[in-house]
């Protein structure tokens, strides 16, 4: 337990040694360096979470960081249940995508840079979930976007990679300065920002409200919002979405790690670790299950009509990250963090098995041009199917239980957790179609791609294909661990994780249970069985959908033209701003003015005075004596 | 009286030369006047018990400084300067200007209050050599201004070698 | 024993001298010389604070000052000898090229 | 007890006894030494004479012993040749600058136990300060003589003198340091602890670099460029004549015996020697001198001129670094024992 400093900075360590020496002296063998330590946080981790299942926490400052007034800030460390499970997630699904890239990545010319990230991002990600402070949250935080950033725009001489990291960044800083404020108000609220003391007396603030932007608003809904705001950003939920989808430029490997598994997965910690205050605000709870539920429903309606590979799989990652929003908001922050759990394991299997498949095709994405996978890539397949299988909820994978319980809860929570059970119903009809459509369309049928992708496709190497067995392993039995009492299990996740973030309230009989979960099952499994038929059987079906309802078709196509809304709200005005007011009358008018002014003025002053300035040493001299002879008689005399 | 008589024959020549350096029209022979000044300057600081500087004055004023300006005043053309005028067109202003200061700094003179004694009387440098206790002071107390004079020394050098050196061709 | 005073008159009387000298010679050198002129003025003060008042800092003082008359010196000499390069005359009055 | 000091001290009862005592002191080395100046002209001449198997001067008394003195009254008689537009007043007070300045050096410089005319603190820096005002006899002698061949003969030496005081004088503060005073009479009795009673051994490095520096300092051979007879005639003395020139000569072999004398103090033990020699205390003194004196002969004699940039980078890049390295070195070893 006592290394478990090494955890974090054993990537970092990593990081350094590739940053400085990876380009001259390691080169092609960068991975070693990255791997070795990634996989030694990996094994401490294990023995770190064993350590916390055996009853030991940690909270300790290492020393302190800053010191400005009342205002203390130290680098320290928890690691409770919570921290013991982000831990798991973050290294094992690091770990898996570190070996895959080597195979991935191979032969790239930004090779040991693509691993010093990797190492940055491990490190980074790894001081988000340890830190015990906000603003060391704070810094991981950002530090996850920083690298996000890097690894989206790792191949920047191509522009769209470039501006979807610039978009992905810009995107962020919204939700970011509203987790900003968040950190601030709870330090001007408790003068610390310790998560201890913070959470310690955090029921003192009920009921107190704050004049914020002239309105008399309830504290902790103020604080609770502005968390959500920063969570919102970085788990990509409505309105902050629109980053997500393009940050497939990057390789897909980061995909895998940064946006599925891991940083995405952040908001859903933070409310999650932040759940004493959230708990406080009820408003605050409905803001944020609303604002699942609506994400969920809109990417997944979205992800049905994409041909994008990586796309339709980072709107179901959009979609899945609703649900776990949904959970916590309804109060079952056990449900959300599990279903965080698997889902880490079943979408990273989704991306890494999307990119197995551009592999073997060259980069192409579009599930139209590929068709008969099956047989080329027997491996990829089969994991592929095991992952949508998961992400569907049919019984006995990871997905289902994580997505039975927060349905459940969701039901149990009372009037408004029946329509979100409505709205969490049809998701996963949703997405049990579009994962399967991936399916029916990519890997069965016929190839439809050109002559030269069909004699390229091959399964991948060995390298790849290990990381996605296990990740199937996981894929399939990760969600063993927190089986309902109705089933038999013993939910044993969610009292692992209770003496952090409580029991879920809410009420039940088992008669509603049953109800809820074979609900769930069976729009799942319609969902597949209607991409069945629609891709199997009928293959012409869609496309006369398609045409029928085409405004809804086009509607979704365009991804409900939020970007295009945001590129006339937002993007465009600021422009003609920037063009207009700021260039054209601030800084063509009144700076302009004022910089030539100046040298006009100086200009005529130094003409003037530069008669004095003869060139004629003597006369400085003399002047210079001059000026002796005044000071000392001034001395003297006056 | 010894000490006096000394003193007045020192500071009567070191006025008397250093007058003669201003006014020579020759700068050789300014050199060579200037030369037998610092010779009466080190004298006097002998008498003042400063034997190290007065070694010090001539090892690099005379030996060193001046020869230097002697070097300069050889490569350049006397013949010509022997002939030209010596002094600038309105030279009685800047006289005036060197006499109102004398006239002011003998006056702030009356009000010149000594500060508070040290300890290094005559009989602890004695005992201990002049060199001795300069060295053990500007070693201690005054060892940084030291290196940065020694940094002062190396920048000069450089600035002179690349001011003086003829420009290359190309 | 001399008084402090002859002392500091001698330095002042040396100090104008050489103001004297750099206000009213035409010639760069003997400017030079002028300024070493007050330099010596002002190191003549200091040896005599030295001995009058017991303490060797001012002979520390004088120990820098030729050090730094030294790093002087060589600058200066250079400078004269690129202007006399380039203008062929050692005389300041016809060395203008800093007029504004 | 400084000279000037001594005899500032009013109403002191020895104070005319001392007077006379210094006086004396000067007449009497000045005397020996200007002995020595003419014998050494003699032992010159004799030593490379032999050296170049021949006998060297014979015909003036028996082996031409009265050579100096018939030299010297053939010099003072000679007529007395002023170059035209030469600057009389610096031609005429150059050779005397060069004379006093290698005279005054005597007045430190430590003959035996006791007898020193100025036995003064800063002895080894009044020699350098002394020495380093010869370059301006040499300078102004060139210039003054305006003559094309004086003035080159006049900076070269000035040149050389200048690059190697540098030289001499780091490898004397390895000197300094050992002995911890600048006193000439100190740094002697400094050495009695020391292998044979010198800093030899210890110092060789300085000795070294000192002992080449001098001879450089001299402008003896192989370091006479500024003389050098083939290209500059004479160099800087080359419009001087009769006694005028003779004052240049008996400058060059004074300071010869000065530096040599100051290698003496502070490399081979002064005065002491591995014995006691009764009644003579100057003896070993002598004896060393006579030793190193032939040495500048000898070296004269087998080696030839160098070439000027030779000459330069040699004291530049090589002595001074290894001065240099020798301070370092000896701190070092100070510190560590």
């Amino acid at each position: 337990m006592d290394n478990y400093l090494l955890i974090p900075f054993l990537p970092l360590a990593a990081f350094f040694v590739n940053i400085l020496f990876g380009k001259t002296l390691i080169r092609d063998k960068s991975h070693w360096v990255s791997l070795f330590a990634v996989v030694c946080s990996w094994v401490i981790a294990v023995m770190t979470l064993f350590e916390v299942i055996g009853g030991r926490t940690v909270n300790r400052d290492l020393y302190t960081w800053i010191v400005s007034g009342d205002f203390r800030v130290s680098v320290g460390f928890l690691i409770d249940q919570l921290t013991a499970v982000m831990l798991i997630v973050v290294t094992t699904v690091s770990s898996l995508v570190h070996i895959y890239s080597i195979g991935y990545m191979h032969g790239d010319k930004g090779y040991y840079r693509f691993f010093a990230y990797l190492s940055l991002f491990t490190f980074s990600m790894l001081m988000l979930v340890m830190a015990n402070n906000f603003l060391q949250l704070y810094f991981g935080w950002e530090a996850v976007g920083l690298c996000s950033y890097f690894l989206i725009g790792f191949w920047y001489e191509k522009k769209s990679a470039s501006d979807a990291g610039k978009k992905a960044f810009i995107v962020n800083r919204f939700g970011d300065f509203g987790f900003g404020l968040g950190v601030i108000m709870i330090f001007l609220t408790f003068g610390t920002l310790h998560y201890a003391p913070v959470f310690g007396s955090v029921n003192g603030i009920v009921g107190k409200t704050v004049d914020f932007l002239g309105l008399q608003v309830d504290l902790p809904t103020l604080i609770a919002l502005l968390l959500f705001c920063g969570a919102v950003g970085k788990s990509a939920q409505l309105p902050l979405h629109v980053w997500l989808p393009d940050a497939m430029e990057g390789p897909t490997p980061v995909s895998a790690l940064i946006h599925a598994a891991t940083m995405v997965t952040a908001g859903v910690f933070l409310v999650a670790r932040c759940n004493p205050i959230f708990v406080l605000s009820p408003p605050a709870m409905n803001v944020v299950a609303l604002v699942g539920a609506v994400t969920a429903l809109f990417a997944g309606t979205i992800a049905l009509v994409q041909n994008d590979i990586k796309r339709i799989v980072a709107y179901s990652t959009v979609s899945q990250l609703g649900y776990m929003f949904l959970a916590c908001g309804v109060g079952a922050f056990s449900a959300g963090i599990f279903h965080l759990y698997t889902h880490a394991f079943f979408k990273a299997l989704l991306f890494l098995g999307a990119g197995s498949v551009m592999h073997a095709m060259a980069g192409e994405l579009d599930i139209q041009k590929m068709g008969g996978l099956k047989k080329h890539m027997p491996l990829t397949y089969w994991t592929f199917l095991l992952a949508s299988l998961s992400i569907s909820g049919v019984p006995g994978f990871a997905g289902f239980f994580s997505k039975d319980e927060i349905l459940w809860r969701a039901y149990a929570s009372g009037p408004l957790g029946h329509l979100l059970y409505a709205i969490g119903a049809l998701t996963a009809l949703l997405t049990a179609f579009y994962s399967f459509r991936i399916i029916f369309v990519a890997f069965h049928g016929k190839f439809r791609g050109t002559h030269e992708q069909e004699h390229h496709l091959h399964e991948s190497p060995k390298i790849m294909t290990v990381p996605l067995l296990i990740l199937a392993a996981g894929a399939l039995a990760a969600g063993w661990v927190g089986i309902p009492p109705l089933l038999g299990g013993g939910e044993h996740f969610a009292e692992f994780l209770a003496p952090v973030v409580g029991h879920a309230k809410g009420e039940g009989t088992h008669a509603e249970e049953w109800a809820t979960m074979i609900t769930a099952v069976i729009l799942g499994l319609g969902g597949i069985a209607a991409a069945a038929f629609v891709y199997l059987r009928k293959s012409t079906l869609a496309d006369t959908v398609a045409g029928r309802f085409s405004f809804i078709y086009r509607l979704l196509w365009n991804k409900y033209y939020v970007d295009e809304l945001y590129d006339t709200i937002i993007v465009r005005p600021t422009f003609w701003v920037a063009k207009n007011v700021i260039v054209g009358v601030t800084d063509g008018k009144i700076i302009e003015g004022i910089v030539n002014g100046v040298p006009r003025f100086i200009g005529t002053l130094s003409s003037w005075l530069r008669n004095i300035q003869t060139g004629m040493v003597h006369q400085y001299a003399a002047v210079m004596a001059l000026g002796a002879f005044v000071v000392i008689a001034i001395v003297l005399f006056w | 009286m010894m000490a006096e008589g000394i003193f007045i024959y020192l500071a009567a020549a070191i006025v008397i030369l250093s007058v003669l350096v201003i006014t020579r029209s020759n700068p050789v022979h300014s050199m060579i006047t200037m030369l037998v000044l610092f010779f009466h300057i080190a004298a006097l600081y002998v008498t003042l018990n400063a034997e190290f500087l007065a070694a010090i004055q001539v090892i690099v004023y005379a030996g060193a400084i001046l020869v230097l300006f002697l070097f300069v005043v050889l490569l350049l053309n006397l013949k010509e300067e022997m002939v030209a005028r010596r002094y600038i067109g309105p030279w009685p202003l800047g006289v005036l200007a060197a006499l109102g200061l004398l006239v002011v700094i003998v006056l702030s003179l009356k009000s010149f209050i000594p500060g508070p004694s040290g300890v290094f009387t005559t009989e602890v440098v004695r005992a201990e050599t002049n060199t001795k206790v300069l060295g053990q002071i500007l070693f201690t107390e005054y060892l940084y201004p030291f290196e940065v004079v020694s940094m002062i020394l190396l920048v000069a050098i450089i600035g002179a070698i690349v001011l003086a050196k003829k420009r290359l061709r190309n | 024993m001399v008084p402090l005073h002859w002392y500091l008159l001698l330095s002042s009387a040396v100090f104008v001298v050489g103001v004297a000298g750099f206000l009213t010679r035409r010639n760069i050198i003997i400017m030079f010389m002028s300024i070493e002129l007050m330099l010596n003025a002002v190191n003549i003060s200091l040896v005599s604070f030295s001995r009058y008042l017991s303490d060797m800092r001012g002979q520390v003082l004088v120990f820098f000052v030729i050090a730094v008359a030294a790093a002087e010196a060589a600058i200066g000499l250079a400078i004269i000898i690129a202007l006399f390069r380039n203008k062929a005359t050692a005389h300041v009055d016809e060395a203008n090229e800093m007029k504004g | 007890m400084n000279f000037l000091e001594a005899a500032m001290q009013p109403g002191s009862v020895d104070f005319l006894y001392n007077i006379a005592i210094i006086v004396i002191k000067i007449l009497v080395v000045f005397g020996v030494i200007m002995l020595h100046v003419a014998y050494a002209t003699y032992f010159e001449r004799k030593t490379i004479g032999h050296m170049q198997v021949r006998l060297g001067p014979m015909r003036v008394g028996p082996h031409g012993l009265l050579q100096p003195i018939a030299d010297g009254i053939k010099l003072f008689f000679k007529e007395d040749i002023i170059p035209a537009q030469s600057d009389k007043p610096v031609f005429f007070v150059a050779p005397v600058i060069s004379l006093v300045a290698a005279l005054t050096s005597l007045a430190v410089i430590p003959f035996f136990d006791g007898f020193v005319i100025a036995d003064i603190n800063v002895g080894l820096l009044f020699v350098l300060a002394m020495s380093s005002l010869g370059s301006y006899g040499i300078i102004l002698a060139g210039w003054s003589s305006n003559s094309k061949y004086s003035f080159l003969g006049g900076l070269r030496s000035a040149a050389q003198i200048i690059s190697y005081e540098i030289a001499m004088g780091l490898s004397l503060v390895g000197v300094m340091m050992l002995s911890g005073s600048m006193n000439l009479t100190e740094i002697v009795k400094a050495q009695e602890h020391y292998p044979l009673g010198m800093f030899l051994f210890p110092q060789l490095i300085a000795c070294f670099v000192y002992t080449i520096s001098v001879i450089a300092e001299t402008n003896r051979a192989p370091f006479d460029l500024p003389e050098a007879e083939s290209e500059l005639v004479a160099g800087y003395f080359v419009e001087y004549s009769g006694m005028r020139y003779g004052l240049f000569f008996i400058a060059e072999y004074t300071a010869m015996i000065i530096m040599a004398s100051i290698g003496i103090v502070c490399f081979l033990g002064g005065w002491n020697g591995p014995f006691e020699i009764p009644y003579v205390p100057f003896a070993w003194f002598f004896l060393k001198l006579y030793l190193l004196i032939f040495v500048y002969y000898w070296i004269r004699a087998t080696l030839p001129r160098y070439r000027y940039d030779h000459l330069m980078d040699l004291g530049w890049k090589v002595l001074i670094p290894l001065a240099l390295l020798n301070i370092v070195v000896t701190g070092i070893v100070k510190v560590l024992l």
